[in-house]
């Protein structure tokens, strides 16, 4: 039995052990997402969402789930069937690979590639081909432009969102997703605070990327009906539906991991160099927190119509009590371990609040067209991009050959590419009119 | 008898025509035709070469119905032809039929018609709002928007039991005394409704997506407009100031103060504006008339029994698509000879083919809520 | 017969399959995804030679990149018609020289690699981080190549544009 | 496109001093402590007359002075017995149609000579009746030099017992003079009518409804086909000697095969 804990069989059942535990929990947060969608939609909306299944609509993802299960498989007859198969498993495979290098917590990785980043980026870009597929094999004149157009929105945004990145890696010197985070801890600021243009531009170019908010015309309802999904029902269905969400939490990973300092805890630096009291309030917020999430639960549980409901409410409080025992817990436990688990919330904590964001703009933009969307992209955030890049680098140069210190040289950097940013936008208006040709 | 057009309706018809120009069907269910629309656009890649309406599926005679009923009887038919905004499709069609009859609602049935003619129009324009924005892909403006319009139709109920259809006026004056607190009701509404349409202003007026959808598509000119007859907000967003409250006030409009908003290019962004800006108007009309309703019977003496002396009329209000007018022929006889509705909404479809060409597929979406038509008037 | 064999051997395995089914493929679709993988699979190699950076940009490059395009132009334009075009294989004969000489050299390189058929020795296990070494070469030593290689692809690019922009 | 001017329009009824109704007392005097939405003093006589239901649709009342004696369940009006009213209090009767001779219609008539057939104000409103063959000439001057700008509406009435049996209706607005005008030419059963498209486009679909409902025929017309009724259909609906319920009964005997759908 010794033989079976040696380190090399070690690095193999750990990482092993963390993929089983992502993959088992992602189709369940990918559904609680769209659960936290439909609440915060009906809020901005002045109505309540669902609340129908569960106390307060809690168990509405587990009733989606089993529908689609329940619900029908139809493949079109003249579809091509391999592709018609394979479309879906491509997009899904791609979007959970991207997982491999994600660093949720100090421990909590996959693997540490060293070109853990760029690992993501390509995995990532291959899901184009889930959507081209599946809009070409399921032969219908209406996906077929639908997948073309969102396959070359893909494209073209992916560019933007990659040279968005560049900026923050920049600072990171490294690809491997551990040393951009230890890179922010070392240097004590996160980096959206260094480059906040390219923390922008990724985040529009990653709302394009995943075919959300403002960008979501491929399945512009009232156009090409819903884009390359339209044929796909059931549970093929639901796999485009998982890969979109999946592809949503990777992109609000990334977006962390490089711009919100991953599991650091804000003012991570500080509390280690400066000794002052061991707990602070920043530690104990994470436990506080879900503690006060536990007591509204025990609040409500009483107030449930349902009977059912009350005890789901119920077991719901419980859950969080444990969590919030467990992070209470890790606080007097070893400082490895306070880390790790504090620093899954905090990361945790960050991905929810940028994946807001994305609710947030998609309940309050209207879609763009298609021609402007191409222009947006290719004659706004590309070259804003290169140039935010290029900025970035001379503010780099200027700090370390003349010891000027980053933070400074970083803000002329930002005010620079501020000022060219109002340029491209004021002469060439990005939202101009389309030139109507002069029709008889 | 099976309807060649209904059969090959559904497919999307791909008849290569010229160099690679192919026609796209669009409706009757389409999620934003506003109804039984359907319109064959011939489009050279993305743009629009040219498009022709093909209406007539929510046609249901109501001309012809109008011969067989009384006047009185004919009242609630002409609530379903523009059924959202019911109560000025019966203010047109009383009013007509007073002046038929040569009499005059009392002062104070006309001042209350005006007071629920502008709710309707709030209503109207509200209901207009929501959909246009969602299909331009804002998800939010329409549940604000049916959240105020809901205010107004529980006013409707509570003064005529109805929302919808409300049938809420009679010829010669109205039917129901204003209950207890409608005055209050309508206030309450009016002071509530100042801010709610700056909601509505801050979230889409000065968004950058939302200019980019909106300026510059659709443009119609002023000698365009009225050349082919357009009335209404999309005339005066053209540029033409005139307003049937203005050029020949009806009901009670000569009493209150209010403006015409109009402007210039006659482009999607100029009706929105145009359109907002009739709302805030509208309220202040309300709120002017409601300082005070004159006391006074609410009908005209005008016997149960109503026989015009033979003759015709035209009488045309402004209803919130645009001039509303009702041609009617009398022989003398209890029922009409002829009614003619003059339907704003199907004059100005027919702007639609000069405003959709040159445009791309997604504005002609754009054009038609701009249009803001509503099918069972169109149809009659 | 390490796990780093295996992996070797599945890779490639799958690298000839699939490319003898892309080129058999009727379906040019199919025969894209056959690519696709027999890409993916050579991109599977360089990992396994520890060569991260160019895995990396095998896939973005390759099959992220220019497959993308490959698979654009497929569908945008109709394939029917060119199924219909008369195929011709006059060059019969030129075909089968050049599969012989082809088949010669493989024979050859199979004969003098035999001893390392079966790999005994172990590939050391971290070797330097190669991304860095590719950087170095590359705008270290390298520099003035890469200078010229990227104009050439500028003016390749303006070309293309201008072909473009005529026929819009 | 000034803005309108307010000038004494034709028919506009707000300032007409002959017509002022009694009660219409100018506001500024009710304003005067009036006690919030108080119930006006006595009930007005005329509200119980209009509560109770207007006669039944098919027998007409004209004949039955208040009343009507074979009625079964008499509805006694709700209210409390309101003294019946023996007779509908005097009507008001609008003003007789009176032959209309104002500048525009001598204007027309020195142009067009006898195409003018006559010109009547029927309650107000000024009608030019005139001849159908001359209808475009008539337009375009309207439209050019008497700056009639805007087409309202085109329809046509159906008068089966007079030869010429179609009356074809334009209806006129100047948004200079804010005035309205109301051309009507006389079309006889299958006499084509010169169609207007050119001077109002707005006539283009008005004129294919036309044609749709009545069946007159605007030669001229680019593309005259139905516009409401599906393609095939037999027949014009709004003709008076339109009988739906043949209509109904050949639909169903030829679709569902059933004798009569009644």
């Amino acid at each position: 039995m010794g033989h079976l804990f040696t380190p090399s069989v070690m690095r193999l059942v750990l990482p092993v052990l963390y993929a089983v535990v992502i993959v088992a929990v992602l189709p369940l947060m990918a559904g609680y997402i769209v659960l936290m969608e439909r609440k915060v939609m009906a809020d901005m909306q002045a109505r309540l969402g669902p609340m129908r299944v569960g106390p307060h609509g809690l168990l509405q993802p587990i009733a989606d789930a089993v529908k689609l299960l329940l619900k029908e498989d139809i493949i079109p007859d003249k579809a091509d069937r391999l592709m018609f198969w394979l479309a879906p498993l491509v997009s899904v495979t791609m979007a959970l690979l991207a997982y491999a290098a994600l660093p949720i917590g100090p421990a909590f990785q996959i693997a540490d590639l060293n070109i853990g980043l760029l690992f993501i980026l390509a995995v990532s870009s291959l899901g184009i081909y889930g959507i081209v597929l599946g809009g070409w094999a399921s032969n219908s004149h209406y996906s077929l432009l639908g997948a073309l157009r969102s396959a070359a929105q893909l494209v073209s945004y992916e560019t933007a969102a990659g040279l968005g990145l560049i900026s923050a890696l920049l600072l990171a010197g490294s690809l491997s997703m551990k040393d951009i985070v230890m890179a922010q801890y070392d240097q004590g600021m996160w980096f959206i605070f260094y480059v906040p243009i390219g923390f922008f531009i990724y985040m529009v170019g990653s709302i394009a990327e995943t075919n959300r908010a403002p960008f979501d015309l491929p399945e512009a309802e009232s156009e090409l009906v819903a884009g390359y999904m339209t044929e796909y029902s059931g549970f093929r269905w639901s796999l485009y539906f998982l890969a979109e969400y999946a592809n949503m939490i990777i992109v609000a990973g990334i977006a962390t991991t490089l711009f919100l300092g991953g599991w650091l805890r804000p003012f991570a630096s500080y509390h280690d160099h400066m000794p002052g009291t061991s707990i602070e309030l920043l530690d104990a917020l994470p436990a506080l927190l879900v503690l006060g999430v536990a007591l509204y639960c025990f609040l409500l549980a009483p107030k449930q119509p349902v009977k059912i409901q009350k005890i789901v409410m119920g077991l719901v409080g419980i859950l969080c009590l444990a969590i919030a025992g467990a992070l209470a817990g890790s606080l007097f436990a070893s400082p490895a371990v306070l880390q790790g688990v504090h620093g899954a919330f905090w990361f945790m904590a960050k991905v929810f609040a940028y994946l807001y964001f994305f609710l947030w703009f998609r309940f309050t933009f209207p879609r763009y067209r298609f021609d402007q969307l191409m222009r947006l992209g290719w004659r706004f955030l590309i070259p804003l991009a290169l140039v935010n890049l290029i900025t970035m680098a001379v503010a780099l140069l200027m700090s370390r050959e003349w010891g000027w210190s980053l933070r400074v040289t970083s803000i002329l950097a930002i005010v620079l590419t501020l000022g060219v940013a109002m340029w491209l936008a004021k002469n060439d208006d990005v939202d101009s009119v389309v030139p109507v040709p002069e029709s008889e | 008898m099976s309807d060649p057009r209904t059969t090959e309706l559904t497919n999307v018809s791909t008849t290569v025509l010229g160099a690679d120009e192919i026609i796209l069907n669009m409706g009757p269910q389409h999620p934003s035709t506003h109804g039984v629309l359907r319109v064959k656009l011939r489009l050279d890649g993305e743009r629009v070469v040219d498009s022709e309406c093909i209406i007539g599926y929510l046609h249901r005679g109501v001309e012809k119905i109008a011969e067989h009923r009384s006047y009185q009887q004919f009242a609630p038919y002409v609530d379903r032809m523009d059924y959202v905004a019911a109560v000025s499709n019966g203010l047109g069609y009383c009013e007509a039929v007073e002046k038929l009859l040569g009499t005059e609602a009392p002062i104070r049935a006309r001042v209350v018609r005006t007071i629920l003619t502008e709710l309707q129009r709030i209503a109207s324009h509200l209901l207009w709002l929501g959909t246009h924005a969602l299909d331009i892909g804002a998800l939010t403006p329409v549940f604000y928007c049916f959240r105020e319009r809901e205010e107004i139709l529980k006013i409707f109920e509570k003064y005529c039991g109805a929302r919808l259809t409300t049938h809420a006026f009679r010829i010669g004056g109205l039917q129901y005394e204003t209950y207890d607190g409608f005055e209050q009701d309508v206030k309450r509404f009016c002071d509530d409704f100042a801010h709610r349409i700056d909601e509505y202003e801050t979230l889409l007026t000065e968004n950058r997506i939302w200019v980019g959808r909106t300026k510059g598509v659709g443009i119609l000119s002023a000698a365009d407009a009225i050349a082919l007859g357009v009335t209404g907000p999309v005339l005066r967003a053209s540029g033409v100031k005139w307003d049937l409250r203005k050029a020949m006030p009806y009901a009670a409009y000569d009493l209150y103060k209010f403006e015409i908003p109009t402007r210039e290019t006659g482009d999607t962004y100029d009706r929105y504006v145009v359109r907002m800006e009739e709302m805030r108007q509208s309220r202040l009309i309300c709120l002017q008339a409601i300082e005070n309703i004159p006391t006074g019977p609410i009908m005209a003496r005008i016997g149960k029994v109503l026989k015009p002396p033979p003759g015709e009329v035209y009488h045309s209000i402004e209803a919130p698509k645009g001039e509303l007018g009702y041609y009617i022929v009398s022989d003398g006889t209890t029922q009409p000879y002829r009614v003619r509705v003059r339907p704003p909404s199907f004059i100005n479809l027919q702007a639609l083919d000069k405003m959709a060409r040159g445009s791309l597929v997604a504005d002609v979406v754009a054009i038609i809520g701009t249009i803001d038509i509503v099918l069972g008037e169109v149809d009659r | 017969m390490g796990l780093n064999s295996i992996l070797f051997y599945f890779f490639s395995a799958l690298a000839v399959g699939s490319a003898i089914l892309m080129v058999t493929r009727r379906n040019i679709v199919h025969g894209a995804v056959y690519l696709i993988t027999t890409l993916l699979a050579t991109a599977g190699v360089f990992l396994l030679l520890q060569a991260e950076f160019l895995f990396i940009v095998q896939v973005i490059l390759y099959v992220g990149g220019i497959m993308v395009l490959f698979v654009f132009v497929i569908m945008l334009v109709n394939l029917d018609v060119s199924l219909l075009q008369y195929q011709f294989n006059r060059q019969r004969f030129v075909a089968g020289v050049l599969a012989l000489a082809l088949g010669a050299q493989i024979f050859l390189a199979i004969k003098m690699g035999q001893k390392s058929l079966f790999p005994a020795t172990r590939v050391p296990e971290i070797l330097p981080k190669n991304t860095e070494a590719v950087a170095d070469a590359l705008f270290g030593r390298f520099m003035l190549p890469f200078e010229i290689a990227s104009i050439l692809l500028l003016v390749a690019m303006i070309g293309a544009v201008v072909m473009a922009k005529r026929r819009v | 496109m000034g803005a309108p001017a307010t000038s004494v329009e034709t028919e506009s009824m707000a300032n007409d001093p002959s017509e002022k109704d009694p009660a219409s007392k100018p506001p500024a005097s009710a304003a005067e402590d009036k006690p919030v939405a108080q119930k006006p003093p006595e009930p007005p006589k005329a509200a119980p007359v209009a509560a109770n239901p207007p006669a039944s649709p098919d027998a007409p009342a004209a004949a039955k002075p208040g009343i009507p004696p074979a009625k079964p369940a008499a509805p006694a009006p709700a209210a409390p017995a309101a003294p019946k009213v023996a007779a509908p209090p005097a009507k008001e009767a609008p003003p007789k149609p009176v032959p209309l001779d104002n500048e525009l219609v001598q204007r027309l008539k020195t142009r067009f000579g006898d195409a003018i057939r006559e010109a009547t104000l029927d309650r107000k409103q000024a009608i030019v009746t005139i001849a159908a063959d001359q209808l475009r000439e008539i337009s375009r001057y309207c439209r050019d030099d008497e700056k009639f700008d805007m087409l309202v509406d085109l329809t046509g009435v159906d008068w089966p017992k007079r030869e010429k049996r179609f009356d074809v209706i334009l209806i006129l607005y100047s948004f200079a003079k804010n005035e309205r005008v109301r051309l009507k030419a006389h079309a006889g059963e299958s006499e084509p009518v010169p169609s207007v498209c050119e001077i109002w486009p707005a006539a283009n679909w008005l004129e294919r409804e036309c044609f749709d409902m009545f069946g007159i025929v605007f030669e001229g017309h680019p593309k005259l086909t139905r516009i409401l009724m599906p393609d095939e259909w037999q027949g014009y609906p709004l003709r008076k000697d339109y009988d739906i319920l043949k209509q109904d009964t050949d639909w169903v005997r030829e679709n569902l095969g059933i004798e009569s759908g009644q």
